[in-house]
């Protein structure tokens, strides 16, 4: 139960920065002034709603690099203060949020979201409001030029990359001949769409399609179609039936012949990989846009970022070794946070006003080294699609804990698209 | 997978759903039946079951059967406490006036689902199942588990008929639904009769949720799809006859595997929601129902 | 012979094999009142209601002003001019008595609303009330915006189910008066249990029992009708 | 000039004023709130004149969103004529609704309603590859002006939405006062008795529903442009409470009713997310208290206690 009321002290920050807002709204140009005053970010979290269970740890997440930051002198030598506000996972509410933490809480940026609709309706009025907006989605929205200017991914590689670069090790290592199943709606179809045509360009071929409505609390009627010849199941699955989803397919193929199975760690984000039911899943693979399980050659970054985010080796939560965290996704939050910062400090950001150079130092990053701010890996940061380009990990479950046998290259998550958001007017 | 098999497993999926179905079904056409009351949190109380059964399992000592065991008694207790609270202090109030009933049970499933939010939390969690058996046929495995839940489902309807069929407070019951007025006049507590329908409709609700809880995940969205497909199932039957309810329940489980294999999933929703709305439209009496 | 403006044939309704109304013929003379009796149950209500399309019969036919209206939905019925009034008063109780009566006459295509309305509560000694809301009028007024409403629709048969009821005598005068005024314009049917009433008013009396027609015919033919003492006024 | 038109003006007047004096903040959610409030208005003349208590107002809403936001970025029209597409997209699915629905009414009406909104938010992911589902669509900017009006801009936005409402609120005000206002508050308050005035009750049920249906049609268009999101999250069963609160909040069947339902609601909370997170709380607590204590609403029942000519 202390897990559940664990939500307190955020609602304090955020009370505590209604009181700086209110004091902003009452001296417009005093913040500007005052150099030694906090540097705002405001947070839009999925508290509610679906996206709940990562709404949870996006926020240790960004609290522990928070302190880090500040720990370490802040930005630009001033202490920086998040402030969280729930969307409720919606996107009439996102929208909202984006203008109430930029509007009334004066935030200097904002980042953190990571349901895809809930980005895309908030996105445009944060182009608007001309606010840096900085997501942590992994959706294709934003590289595929969709978006505006303010709106950037620094923080994770997008679901189209991470498709598109696990077809060659699918392909030479379980097998060619692969069914998909998958959420029938726009995130399920980037993964139809981007691992179909990658499958394809190594000599392999979805043979069938398996979408399930979004809606969906029981899977196993859609199992049997499954055809026989399949070499390699794909699966991708989010929201709060993923479990279900999981254990039906172990029932589904109980001790008899399965194929290879490949999945996304979506299907068992939050989820832990001992839980009663998911025995098959021994032998299968995952991706991992972050190792959950600490690997043994994990770097003093990944152990620094783990520790400090409170997380054991096993990616539950120090403190309950049951609440299993989102470790594969959440590490993006850290990062932006961390690009945030350093795109202040190159821009020289004094106030709202220098937003425009914040984007456009952002904007001017390449490459960024593995460090205790990109404890994921070195990424490459492509600006003309505003997108970020990374490491990527196939686990294996062995012993019932995730192993990683491969990691990308950074190469083979590129692809090409004529998206170009720099010259688009701001 | 060759068809036979194919069918085999979509038709035991679907006695699995229909029982599920029929228990939750039930609940909200007996509410519907008696009172006349329109019951829109009746998927909220299905959703407090599992988020209890969740709380009890979780703090039960002993192996999981023993909890399993103590949710399936606690939880339909809790949730028609809740429910008979509901009824007295807010739709008796409102003499029942079917508008004011739905707008009352909208805000009172979102207060349920909040305090699900609140205390138990925006995760999905598992239960665990009284006990673990595996059931492999040569084309596919199968939970025994799911077996137990049909067998239970049928053993409390059966329970609900004696119930309404042979006992005195069916019979009060069944005089209520025919005529308050009479019955009142019969000297029958109409108001204490009415709460005690309304908290063993949400109480069958719990209980639909306690079963299938180790199948699926307790969630505090987990309400909005029972209480949807219990509506069809309502309307398709008859609304407030229990007999069209089950027979509806055993036609919707079935098909609804069996359809989803020839249309895409999302369009055979659209097509039985759709249904839904045209029964209702030109057979008001249900497809199973008689015209009066 | 003055011409016949409405007549049925082998009118029936049938409730779950109760026959309400069974088998009735009847013809109603243009500029006439008529009057409907019988003891209660005897099918009078369902027998106007099968007249003005509240409920559809199970057998027969109804001709209105020469054509078929037996398929016709009320509101149509209305609207080729047959007026009904409720027996339990059915006014907008929450609308003011203006409102009342101006749906009334608005429906017409009246040119001057506001007029036309005041004339027509100033007939039944209502304009003063015009903006009072209908469900405070004492009980008789409202029986009297009923009569308003129904007259200001202009009908050409105005169908009216015991409009006396709970009126006080003062008031029966007045009424007496209002529905002489209409005819020979408007054709009356009437339901009655006030025997004065129908005696003073009617130049044509029918009447039912068990829903089946027991006789026609003028106040004074009726009172002379042996069938009709037995079964209704000798009990 | 009566006083009812004295103080409708004198709204409109307030909210002209109100873009001069409040923070951005505030200016650009008084924008939605306007949007909203005209949803809410349509809702009202079938809920609060009519008395037809629909439970698929988000389809309505959605129709206008979708028609608006599909006509501009797959049809490629200018804002102008596709918010005109939203707005008979309302007032048609609308219409279509009503021959089928309004052969039932009470609880039937409800649930047929409700499974109508659910087919469409339904048929909506199912043809995702060109509404992007649940994901929904972004309204390119250059597209969000009418001539050389930039309605993604903030003054322009603000004018725009306040255009809207002024007409959706003066036309909501005109139709209280007639002949046909009339006839649909009969069909509220005693239905047979109108047959039997020779109002045809299904005709006049599906002129106001249709009416509904054009206003929250042109509201769901107005949101698309002016706030650049199409999504299926509009077509959910939330959108089609939300307008039923505002409307039972500020009071059914007043012509202000709506707006300030919308308002308070809003407020409630933005205000109260400042202190907790039981956002549902405050709505499911809103409705009880209401339906309980108050179901005329705020405006409702300070014409039955004080101020009677509030139309």
């Amino acid at each position: 139960m202390t897990r559940l009321i664990g939500m307190t002290p955020s609602r304090r920050g955020l009370l505590k920065g209604m009181a700086a807002t209110a004091s902003a709204l009452a001296l417009p140009g005093f913040v500007q002034a005052q150099s030694s005053a906090p540097i705002k970010l405001g947070f839009q979290l999925h508290r509610t709603g679906i996206g709940a269970a990562y709404g949870r740890w996006y926020e240790r997440t960004t609290q522990a690099a928070l302190k880090v930051v500040n720990d370490q002198g802040g930005i630009n030598g001033r202490p920086v203060e998040v402030i969280f506000e729930d969307d409720g996972t919606d996107p009439k509410r996102g929208a909202e949020v984006v203008e109430k933490l930029a509007s009334q809480a004066g935030c200097d940026a904002i980042f953190g979201p990571l349901f895809s609709h809930v980005v895309i309706g908030s996105a445009p009025r944060a182009g608007e409001l001309k606010v840096p907006y900085l997501v942590c989605s992994e959706g294709y929205h934003v590289a595929s030029g969709m978006l505006n200017r303010w709106t950037m991914q620094p923080g994770i590689t997008d679901v189209r990359a991470q498709v598109s670069s696990m077809a060659p090790w699918v392909a030479n290592n379980l097998g060619k001949k692969v069914t998909m199943v998958f959420p029938d709606y726009a995130f399920g179809h980037d993964h139809r769409d981007y691992f179909t045509a990658a499958i394809q360009a190594q000599g392999g071929e979805v043979i069938k399609h398996i979408a399930i409505p979004p809606t969906e609390t029981s899977f196993t009627r859609y199992l049997p179609q499954i055809p026989k010849e399949t070499e390699v199941l794909y699966h991708v699955m989010v929201g709060p039936a993923v479990l279900t989803f999981v254990k039906e397919l172990g029932e589904f193929y109980g001790t008899g012949a399965r194929p290879e199975i490949f999945g996304f760690i979506d299907s068992l984000e939050a989820v832990d990989t001992a839980s009663p039911g998911l025995e098959f899943l021994e032998g299968t693979h995952f991706w991992e846009g972050n190792c959950r399980v600490k690997q043994a050659d994990a770097s003093e970054n990944e152990a620094f970022y783990r520790m400090a985010v409170g997380v054991d080796d096993n990616g539950a939560s120090v403190s309950d070794a049951k609440d299993i965290s989102t470790y594969a996704h959440m590490f993006s939050c850290w990062e932006t946070l961390f690009i945030l910062k350093a795109g202040m400090e190159a821009a020289g950001y004094q106030g709202v006003a220098d937003r425009q150079k914040l984007v456009e130092a952002i904007e001017a990053m390449t490459t960024m080294p593995e460090s205790a701010a990109h404890p994921q890996g070195d990424k490459v940061f492509n600006a003309k699609m505003h997108q970020v380009f990374g490491h990527q990990n196939i686990s294996k479950v062995e012993g019932g804990k995730l192993v990683r046998v491969y990691r990308t290259s950074i190469e083979e998550t590129m692809y090409e698209n004529d998206t170009d958001y720099t010259a688009m007017s701001f | 997978m060759d068809f036979g098999p194919f069918l085999l497993l979509a038709l035991m999926e679907g006695t699995v759903m229909a029982a599920v179905l029929a228990l939750t079904a039930v609940g909200l056409s007996l509410v519907f039946g008696v009172m006349r009351v329109v019951n829109v949190a009746h998927g909220e109380f299905f959703m407090l079951g599992a988020v209890i059964a969740w709380f009890v399992t979780h703090y039960m000592p002993g192996p999981p059967a023993v909890g399993f065991a103590a949710a399936l008694v606690i939880c339909p207790l809790l949730v028609g406490g809740v429910a008979a609270l509901s009824d007295t202090l807010i739709l008796k109030r409102l003499n029942y006036d079917p508008e004011a009933t739905i707008v009352a049970t909208i805000g009172l499933s979102y207060i349920f689902q909040q305090a699900a939010l609140t205390f138990y939390g925006p995760d999905a969690r598992p239960v665990e199942a009284p006990f673990d058996l595996r059931i492999q046929l040569p084309w596919f495995g199968y939970s025994g588990y799911k077996i137990a839940v049909v067998v239970a489902a049928i053993v409390i309807l059966l329970a609900v008929w004696l119930l309404m069929t042979r006992t005195r407070a069916g019979l009060i019951m069944r005089a209520t639904q025919l005529d308050r007025t009479t019955a009142r006049a019969f000297g029958i507590n109409v108001d204490r009769v009415y709460a005690a329908v309304f908290a063993l409709g949400a109480g069958l609700a719990a209980v639909a949720a306690v079963l299938i809880v180790p199948i699926q995940q307790a969630h505090y969205l987990m309400g909005h799809d029972p209480l949807l497909l219990s509506f069809i199932v309502v309307i398709i039957g008859g609304l407030g006859s229990l007999r069209g309810t089950l027979l509806a329940a055993l036609v919707i489980g079935l098909s609804d595997g069996v359809i989803s294999v020839f249309f895409s999933p999302t369009l055979a929703k659209i097509l039985a929601t759709l249904l839904v709305a045209m029964v209702l439209v030109f057979r008001p009496q249900g497809l199973f129902g008689v015209k009066q | 012979m003055a011409a016949i403006i409405l007549f049925a044939r082998g009118l029936t309704k049938h409730y779950d094999g109760i026959k309400a109304v069974e088998n009735v013929d009847f013809d109603l003379t243009a500029g006439q009142i008529h009057a409907l009796i019988g003891p209660n149950g005897a099918g009078k209500t369902t027998f106007v209601s099968l007249l003005s399309g509240r409920i559809t019969p199970s057998a027969g036919t109804i001709q209105f002003d020469g054509a078929d209206i037996t398929r016709l939905p009320a509101h149509s019925r209305v609207a080729r001019g047959i007026a009904y009034t409720f027996q339990i008063t059915s006014i907008y109780a929450n609308l003011p008595v203006f409102d009342n009566v101006a749906l009334a006459i608005q429906r017409k295509g009246s040119k001057h609303l506001k007029t036309d309305t005041m004339a027509a509560l100033a007939r039944v000694g209502l304009d003063k009330m015009a903006d009072q809301t209908a469900g405070t009028l004492a009980y008789g007024h409202q029986r009297l915006l009923e009569i308003a409403m129904g007259l200001s629709m202009n009908p050409k048969l105005l169908i009216l189910d015991e409009p006396t009821q709970g009126l006080a005598n003062s008031e029966i005068e007045a009424f007496k008066a209002l529905i002489r005024a209409v005819t020979p314009q408007t054709t009356v049917l009437l339901i009655e249990h006030n025997m004065d009433v129908v005696m003073d008013l009617a130049d044509q009396i029918t009447v039912l029992n068990f829903g089946e027609k027991l006789a026609t015919g003028t106040p004074a033919e009726i009172r002379a009708n042996k069938a009709v003492q037995t079964a209704y006024l000798g009990g | 000039m009566t006083r009812a038109l004295a103080l409708h003006l004198g709204v409109i007047a307030a909210l002209f004023a109100a873009q001069y004096l409040l923070p951005s903040y505030h200016q650009t959610n008084i924008a939605r709130i306007m949007v909203l409030a005209v949803f809410a208005m349509g809702y009202n003349i079938a809920f609060g004149y009519t008395g037809l208590l629909s439970l698929g107002h988000a389809l309505f809403f959605a129709a206008g969103l979708y028609a608006t936001g599909l006509g501009i970025e797959l049809a490629g029209l200018s804002a102008a004529p596709a918010l005109l597409l939203g707005l008979i997209a309302g007032g048609a699915i609308a219409a279509a609704t009503g021959v089928l629905a309004l052969r039932t009414s009470g609880v039937s009406f409800m649930i047929v309603t409700l499974m109508f909104a659910q087919t469409g938010y339904l048929t909506i992911l199912y043809f995702g590859t060109y509404t992007r589902g649940d994901e929904g669509i972004v309204i390119n900017r250059a597209a969000r002006a009418i001539g050389s009006l930039d309605l993604s801009a903030d003054t322009p936005r603000y004018f725009a939405a306040l255009t809207l409402f002024a007409i959706a609120l003066l036309i909501n005000l005109m139709l209280t006062r007639s002949r046909l206002g009339r006839s649909m508050i009969a069909m509220r308050e005693n239905e047979q008795r109108s047959r039997m005035l020779g109002y045809n009750p299904f005709r006049v049920k599906l002129i106001a529903l249709v009416i509904s249906g054009l206003y929250a049609g042109a509201a769901g268009a107005a949101y698309g442009v002016l706030f650049g999101y199409v999504g299926a999250s509009f077509a959910t069963i939330q959108y089609s409470i939300l307008p039923l609160l505002y409307v039972l909040l500020g009071g059914a069947g007043t012509t202000l009713g709506p707006f300030l339902g919308a308002l308070i609601m809003f407020y409630l909370i933005d205000i109260s997310s400042g202190y907790t997170t039981a956002h549902l709380f405050v709505v499911g607590a809103a409705l009880l208290v209401l339906v309980l204590f108050a179901p005329k609403g705020i405006l409702g029942t300070l014409r039955e206690r004080a101020v009677k000519w509030l139309p």
